[in-house]
């Protein structure tokens, strides 16, 4: 199992903070995104826009592999500080 | 010393424990960003301050103990709060000692710049007429992390 | 604000003198510099600080004056103590506001750099046994404010 | 008349804080500086070191022309901070 996070204003456009997808073997950081833009019109563009990636709470900026129960979370730009 | 809070700091706790019994470091330097009344072109009335919790203390760290690779540091102290904050309310301390200035100075800035584009913290800010707007990034503050 | 005293600075207040009724400035800035209980070689057990007294707040002036020149600036303050200083005591507080963080970082170090090449103060400390020397100018110092 | 201050090291090593000596027509900092290294050994060896001058409480990197009234400082360099 994956679970999936998502924060702020991406939060805000698919009114979901944390959903949960089955692991299958192979399955990317790509995979998962495509896999979520599917859904409907609403998460394709929301995921579409500029955001960030993180698996097991670091950032990635690349597409990585995941093993099953890992931590994935997407996100804007962040703006702290 | 990081920490992440909704409850606000005191400043001049945070400058005692960066020199209480201390005696090897003659310079602090330190850098306390609050919350202004304008941003991006808009007058702001309140502050919401989102992060990710897991990860918010995992990337401080990090960024902390890169610092300390590059500089020579003695005390590091960051405070960054999260939740609802108002006009003139303190949103992070990042505090530095070491025996020389240039490193403090140096070492200060380095964790501002990387705090503004790695932490995972999110502003929303209430702006003109009750509108809440999330709070763009700004390229600004990436060039200022690729300058290091 | 600039003010040279035998007197202590609380940093709390100078921090507080920076932010009152300050909504537009969302960056503070400071440096403190401190008696480190070892110096060029040598332990060092107390600090005596001579100056110039007419000439000193005027070069203090014109440092901060640059300094708002060059960066856009909201409060400065400068205070910088003399006389009989013992280890871990304070000797100078430079605190900056500004809208944004880099003209602070930046004000607040090269007031630095400047005070510590142009401003006339002269430290000597007394080291191991006792004995009395002046404090050597380092070219380091020269360096820092020729980069600017 | 010039005022002529001495601080810190140099203070010590000439064990005078402040002298003051009579204004000529065209004195220069140069001529004033000649003037006190010939006073003795002392004075010549202490105010041939590495000095920082002030003429009106203003650093001067030259040779500046005086006028009556001026205060002149001699000083090594300075360590504040």
């Amino acid at each position: 199992m994956i679970r999936i996070l998502f924060f702020a204003s991406l939060r805000e456009r698919l009114k979901c903070e944390s959903i949960e997808v089955d692991y299958e073997s192979g399955l990317t950081l790509f995979d998962l995104k495509d896999t979520l833009m599917q859904k409907d019109e609403i998460w394709h563009s929301a995921l579409s826009g500029n955001l960030l990636s993180a698996v097991e709470q670091e950032m990635v900026v690349e597409n990585t592999k995941l093993t099953d129960g890992m931590e994935v979370a997407f996100f804007p730009p962040v703006t702290g500080g | 010393m990081i920490r992440v809070s909704e409850q606000d700091f005191v400043v001049a706790d945070e400058y005692q424990a960066l020199i209480n019994d201390n005696a090897s470091d003659g310079a602090v330097v330190f850098f306390v960003g609050l919350v202004r009344d304008f941003n991006q072109g808009n007058n702001v009335s309140e502050l919401y301050l989102e992060h990710y919790p897991a990860m918010t203390q995992k990337v401080l760290c990090e960024i902390v103990e890169q610092s300390k690779r590059r500089w020579n540091l003695g005390r590091v102290r960051v405070y960054h709060r999260v939740g609802h904050l108002s006009i003139n309310d303190q949103i992070v301390f990042v505090g530095v000692s070491s025996r020389h200035r240039d490193d403090s100075f140096r070492a200060a800035q380095y964790i501002m710049d990387f705090l503004k584009t790695e932490a995972p913290f999110w502003k929303k800010e209430t702006v003109n007429k009750n509108i809440s707007r999330w709070v763009e990034s700004e390229i600004k503050d990436y060039s200022a992390r690729d300058s290091w």
